[in-house]
């Protein structure tokens, strides 16, 4: 039977990661995908990360994708894709159907990395065509080049729910609800932000009564539900949609591992039944290793760093590194593991109510509840600072394990310092040349550069902008407020695309003075 | 209906396959060759893959990626093919499926 | 929890359930106890479910057809749940010669037990079902055996012993078994001990261990069993299906799906993780076999297999009745892979035979103690 | 793991709720009705659900509806998902054609990496 040192199931952030490290350290091996692409959900991902610079923070998904894929090739790891993995069986043997057979593999040793699958919820209705994963939508508008539906009502607030519905709105779908059952927004303050002042609304403590349609979702109606998640009578609304997308959380796809005979737990926390494992991914089976959703839910960032760890754990276990390199390298991984799981959404902190920032700031409230910070409670954080000329105004209010702004302002104008999860400030002194490259740079698109008085009662607000059509200069419109309503008669003076910006122009609007700290998105009228 | 980005802010024009001919329950559609069928028939307007055996009830496209097997329709005469993941050839026959067939409930 | 009966059996499985649903239906107080967190996890569920009188020895036909006679054709109304019975006949096919010898003699023994079953030419079989290949030549036809769904006739039979007042113990395996002042009394599982005046053991291949605590040996030895079904397709047939040459058989379900069982020829030597799980090597063995004589359903997807670990004994027929050694003791294991189909007979005549000491069916061929050396 | 479980435990009487005809497993068809009674005709475990009603034993193998009955028959019970046994995994993970099964590729002469 064929035979590879290391076979890995899935070619996703955490397989080819895994893969890298394996071969780099010697491993003959071999990384199996049932997709005709590989990146596994990467491809998908056309937004900026989040992180810091070694775990590719404001890359976008599909590019770490494409830099993972080139990686792998140089490392000599080889990726078969339309491989069908249909059973792990007793000693290591992984059966893939390839084209019209399949074919025997015996590893010795395995990591699977077949990550996760979206949870649905039922109503009435949710049969119906038009109803749709959040995943589905995205595999269609951002694989296929297919709109998923006209009219989307998006159910989720977490950051699938979030990223979607933005996502939706770039190529076109007009996003008319936003709802959750959850009284708080579940996912990056940020991510709401960018959202909500598109104008998209955000329903709380909602969900969904019923899908309508005979043939297909024509419609969707919408209710409150208090504490216990019943529906308060008379609180129902209705919208006309074609599409509904269910983001409501996902689950390990971890059957290979239970099919195998691994040890097995239901883990809330982990987002369903995963494998008992320790820290880098050994199972109950020695030789088989677990890495990426697969093991516990969390992000395609961690997920990479996972597969490295399951990779260096194989290569110890098959000889081709001893314990104390594993043991260095692992040490240094965990490090940056542990940077990942930090701030308010660390895993540890699932469920929990957090109520003040690391400095000791209250939490938005109406930003957890609306999906923006409202005007009132913005001045309270340390990126939003007043002055004369142009400077950034960081809308970044909740502790997250981001920091490329500070590495993207040449002139020192903002710092996160040491903790990677700080909230950002403003350096008092600083001097700002409009360069833009912190509104680019910020995945959470949260940094604005606003001149609040150009003297002749207009300012300027230089916004993020990843839209078509691109305004052109002079374009008169509606400069609209976090809320996504318009606040003031607008006009574009400059439009910035620079390759360093990453595909994020910058748009520049003059506005009434009196809307310098209120406008923050543009539509042309 | 639903249609195709032409073009995307951030993905730019995507590359697309070789335009071709296939059939949805006898009419001529088109679409890309090697897209799946299932972003064909989006793009065509086609929101209804099968009807279900027990209820009769409308199926369409639901995960995308080949799992939850909703959207298998009867493609050159054999049923349940997960149209989300089988890629689109020239000259497919690509038809409604009722319960397991392509022949209507009450042709059954 | 209630922990003392008049009967207490050993195994939840289709024979268990059964003999408590007949025992519960003639006033028995019974308690069953389930090694497995399930009931009905051993051969019950994982079997192919024929309901056929062919192709079986002659020591177990009366039983059998006693059954399809008087219990089958009103299972599903009597247990309230669709048992998906069919009787629409058994082939058993052929492809050389040898095999029409080998069918020849099986139906022969069959006939001159009492039983309607006859050879057929290759033309014959296929105005039966015409979706059988050219290759087979000949069959053995019985027109009065079906199948039904082993899954819900299980749990059928468990829901309504259930109704009938039966206590059923999950998660609860027997550790041995105590004979107080020369009748059998005690059951012993790790964590309580329940007493009963009768005690049946139906534990499938556990039995024989179960049964060593108290002296009783039935020589069985273990062989790993595989079947697969594939997706619904529109209905093609009706009958059960088996081979000479043992290769594959099964049959089209009520839903569309085909559910066939096979072998490798390596069942005997698989091994496990702990739970039965299907070895690299069959199913695609069976798919070879299912093929050859069904080139039509090539193209129909598989979508599960799974495993079961049969209980062989020395001589391929069950071991049923009662251990007169020891008052009070029953015994009903070693079915061989064809223990579904004939089970609501066990089950009806064990429970009169505990309750009355009298059966209708003469259980003498199925003696615990019949094992001999072969010299 | 095994945990002693009496069947004839009281869990109460089953009542009709009002989304009792929700489908639940959609290859299927089975209703949220179907599967609260089954829990009260005594089928405590997913496995027993899963054979007694066929829930995700449809063409997806209960990708979709594993996690929904979970908590159905758990609220039944009046215990903890986490306390129902997992879904057993069976190969093939995805519907694979007979043909397709049954074609073993032959063995390569070249075994792995030993040979380099």
């Amino acid at each position: 039977m064929k035979r590879y040192d290391l076979i890995i199931v899935g070619a996703g952030p955490s397989g080819l990661s895994a893969g890298i490290e394996a071969a780099k350290k010697g491993l003959r091996t071999v990384v199996f995908d049932e997709n005709e692409k590989p990146g596994g959900q990467l491809f998908k991902q056309i937004h900026k990360f989040f992180g810091s610079k070694e775990h590719r923070a404001k890359v976008r998904g599909y590019v770490i994708g494409q830099q993972l894929l080139e990686e792998a090739d140089r490392a000599g790891v080889e990726v078969v894709l339309n491989a069908t993995v249909i059973g792990l069986y007793q000693d290591k043997e992984v059966v893939v159907k390839r084209g019209d057979r399949i074919e025997h593999y015996k590893g010795n040793a395995v990591i699977i990395a077949t990550g996760a699958a979206e949870n649905m919820v039922t109503f009435p209705g949710w049969t119906l065509p038009g109803v749709i994963g959040a995943g589905a939508a995205q595999t269609m508008m951002n694989l296929h080049g297919v709109l998923p539906g006209k009219r989307v009502l998006m159910l989720g607030s977490g950051n699938v729910g979030l990223v979607v519905s933005f996502q939706l709105e770039q190529c076109g779908c007009e996003v008319v609800a936003l709802v959750d059952a959850a009284p708080r927004v579940g996912g990056y303050g940020v991510h709401a932000a960018k959202v909500a002042r598109t104008g998209v609304p955000f329903y709380l403590s909602h969900t969904i009564v019923e899908a309508e349609g005979t043939d297909c979702v024509t419609g969707v109606t919408i209710a409150e539900v208090d504490s216990t998640f019943h529906f308060i009578p008379g609180t129902e609304k209705h919208f006309d949609v074609d599409t509904i997308c269910l983001a409501v959380g996902l689950s390990p796809m971890s059957q290979l591992l239970k099919m195998a005979g691994c040890r097995m737990v239901d883990d809330a926390k982990k987002g369903g039944q995963v494998p008992v494992c320790d820290p880098y991914g050994r199972t109950s089976l020695p030789g088989v290793y677990v890495a990426g959703d697969v093991a516990g839910i969390e992000e395609a960032s961690s997920a990479m760093i996972e597969g490295r760890m399951a990779g260096i754990a194989a290569a110890e276990y098959l000889g081709y590194i001893g314990k104390d390199e594993m043991e260095s390298e692992l040490a240094s991984l965990d490090k940056a593991l542990d940077g990942l799981r930090q701030g308010m959404f660390a895993p540890q902190n699932r469920g929990k109510q957090i109520t003040e920032t690391e400095e000791g700031i209250e939490v938005s409230q109406n930003l957890l509840l609306h999906g923006y910070v409202a005007d009132d409670e913005l001045e309270r954080y340390p990126g939003v600072t007043h002055k004369s000329g142009v400077h950034p105004v960081i809308e970044c209010t909740q502790n997250i394990p981001c920091n490329p702004c500070q590495d993207a302002c040449k002139k020192g104008c903002i710092s996160i310092g040491a903790k990677i999860t700080s909230l950002p400030i403003v350096v008092e002194g600083s001097e700002c040349i409009n360069c833009g490259m912190c509104v680019a740079s910020c995945s959470g698109q949260a940094i604005f550069l606003v001149d609040e008085d150009c003297g002749d009662g207009t300012a300027t607000v230089t916004l993020p902008y990843e839209f078509l059509p691109l305004p052109e200069v002079g374009t008169k419109g509606k400069g609209l407020g976090r809320d996504g309503k318009a606040v003031c008669d607008a006009e574009v003076v400059s439009v910035k695309s620079m390759k360093a910006f990453d595909k994020t122009n910058l748009l520049t609007i003059r506005i009434p003075k009196e809307y310098a700290m209120k406008a923050r998105f543009f539509k042309a009228v | 209906m639903s249609e195709r980005i032409k073009e995307h802010p951030i993905l730019g024009v995507q590359e697309k396959g070789r335009l071709v001919r296939f059939t949805y329950d006898g009419k001529e559609v088109e679409g890309y060759e090697g897209e799946p069928i299932a972003a064909a028939l989006k793009a065509a307007g086609v929101m209804v893959h099968r009807y279900t055996q027990k209820e009769h009830s409308p199926r369409g496209i639901f995960c995308a990626i080949g799992r939850c097997t909703d959207c298998v329709m009867v493609v050159d005469g054999v049923p349940n093919v997960r149209t989300c993941i089988t890629p689109l050839a020239e000259g497919m026959k690509v038809c409604t499926q009722y319960g397991v067939s392509e022949k209507p409930f009450e042709e059954q | 929890m209630k922990t003392n009966a008049e009967v207490v059996i050993v195994g939840g499985g289709i024979i268990g359930c059964a003999t408590a649903y007949y025992l519960a239906g003639m006033g028995a107080e019974v308690i069953v106890l389930e090694g497995s967190d399930h009931i009905g996890n051993g051969g019950s569920s994982r079997n192919g479910g024929g309901v056929r009188q062919s192709g079986r020895d002659v020591r177990e036909l009366p039983l059998v057809m006693y059954g399809i006679r008087n219990l089958w054709p009103n299972l599903s109304e009597e247990l309230e749940v669709d048992c998906e019975y069919h009787q629409d006949g058994n082939l058993r096919l052929g492809k050389t010669e040898k095999h029409r010898e080998i069918l020849t003699k099986l139906a022969d023994s069959a006939r001159g037990a009492g039983l309607d079953v006859r050879m057929i030419d290759g033309d014959e079989v296929r105005a039966i079902n015409p979706y059988l290949s050219r290759e087979v030549i000949c069959a053995s036809w019985c027109p009065t055996d079906g199948h039904a769904n082993p899954l819900t006739t299980t749990l059928g039979f468990y829901k309504m012993a259930r109704k009938r007042g039966v206590t059923f113990v999950t998660g609860e395996p027997v550790k041995e078994l105590r004979v107080i002042r020369g009748k059998i009394r005690q059951v012993i599982t790790l964590h309580n001990i329940y007493e009963g005046e009768n005690v049946l053991v139906a534990a499938g291949l556990d039995s024989r261990e179960i049964l060593t605590s108290v002296g009783i040996d039935i020589p069985m030895t273990n062989s790993l069993l595989e079947c697969l079904v594939t997706e619904a397709q529109p209905h093609m047939f009706d009958q059960m299906l088996g081979t000479a040459e043992a290769d594959f058989y099964g049959h089209q379900t009520k839903h569309g799906s085909f559910v066939f069982g096979g072998s490798s020829g390596l069942e005997r030597y698989n091994k496990d993780n702990g739970t039965p799980v299907t070895s690299s090597k069959t199913a695609p063995c069976i798919c070879r076999g299912i093929i050859k004589y069904f080139p039509d359903l090539a193209k129909v997807k598989i979508v599960r297999t799974w495993a079961g670990w049969m209980d062989a004994s020395s001589d391929g027929v069950p071991a049923l009745g009662a251990v007169e050694e020891i008052p009070g003791l029953y015994v009903a294991c070693a079915f061989n892979g064809h223990g579904f189909g004939i089970a609501p007979a066990v089950g009806e005549q064990l429970a009169k035979l505990i309750l009355t000491g009298r059966t209708d069916v003469d259980l003498s061929a199925l003696h615990y103690d019949r094992y001999k050396a072969k010299i | 793991m095994n945990s002693v479980n009496d069947r004839s435990r009281d869990i109460g009487p089953f009542v009709p709720g009002p989304d009792d005809d929700m489908i639940i497993c959609r290859c299927e068809e089975i209703t949220k009705g179907e599967i609260r009674q089954a829990v009260h005709d005594g089928m405590w475990t997913l496995t027993e659900i899963r054979r007694y009603l066929r829930t995700g034993m449809g063409l997806c193998q209960g990708q979709t509806c594993g996690r929904l009955v979970k908590g159905i028959v758990a609220r039944e019970l009046g215990i903890s998902p986490a306390e129902l046994e997992p879904a057993a995994s069976r190969v093939p993970m995805r519907p694979i054609e007979m043909e397709i099964f049954a074609n073993e590729a032959p063995e390569e002469k070249e075994v792995g990496y030993y040979e380099d």
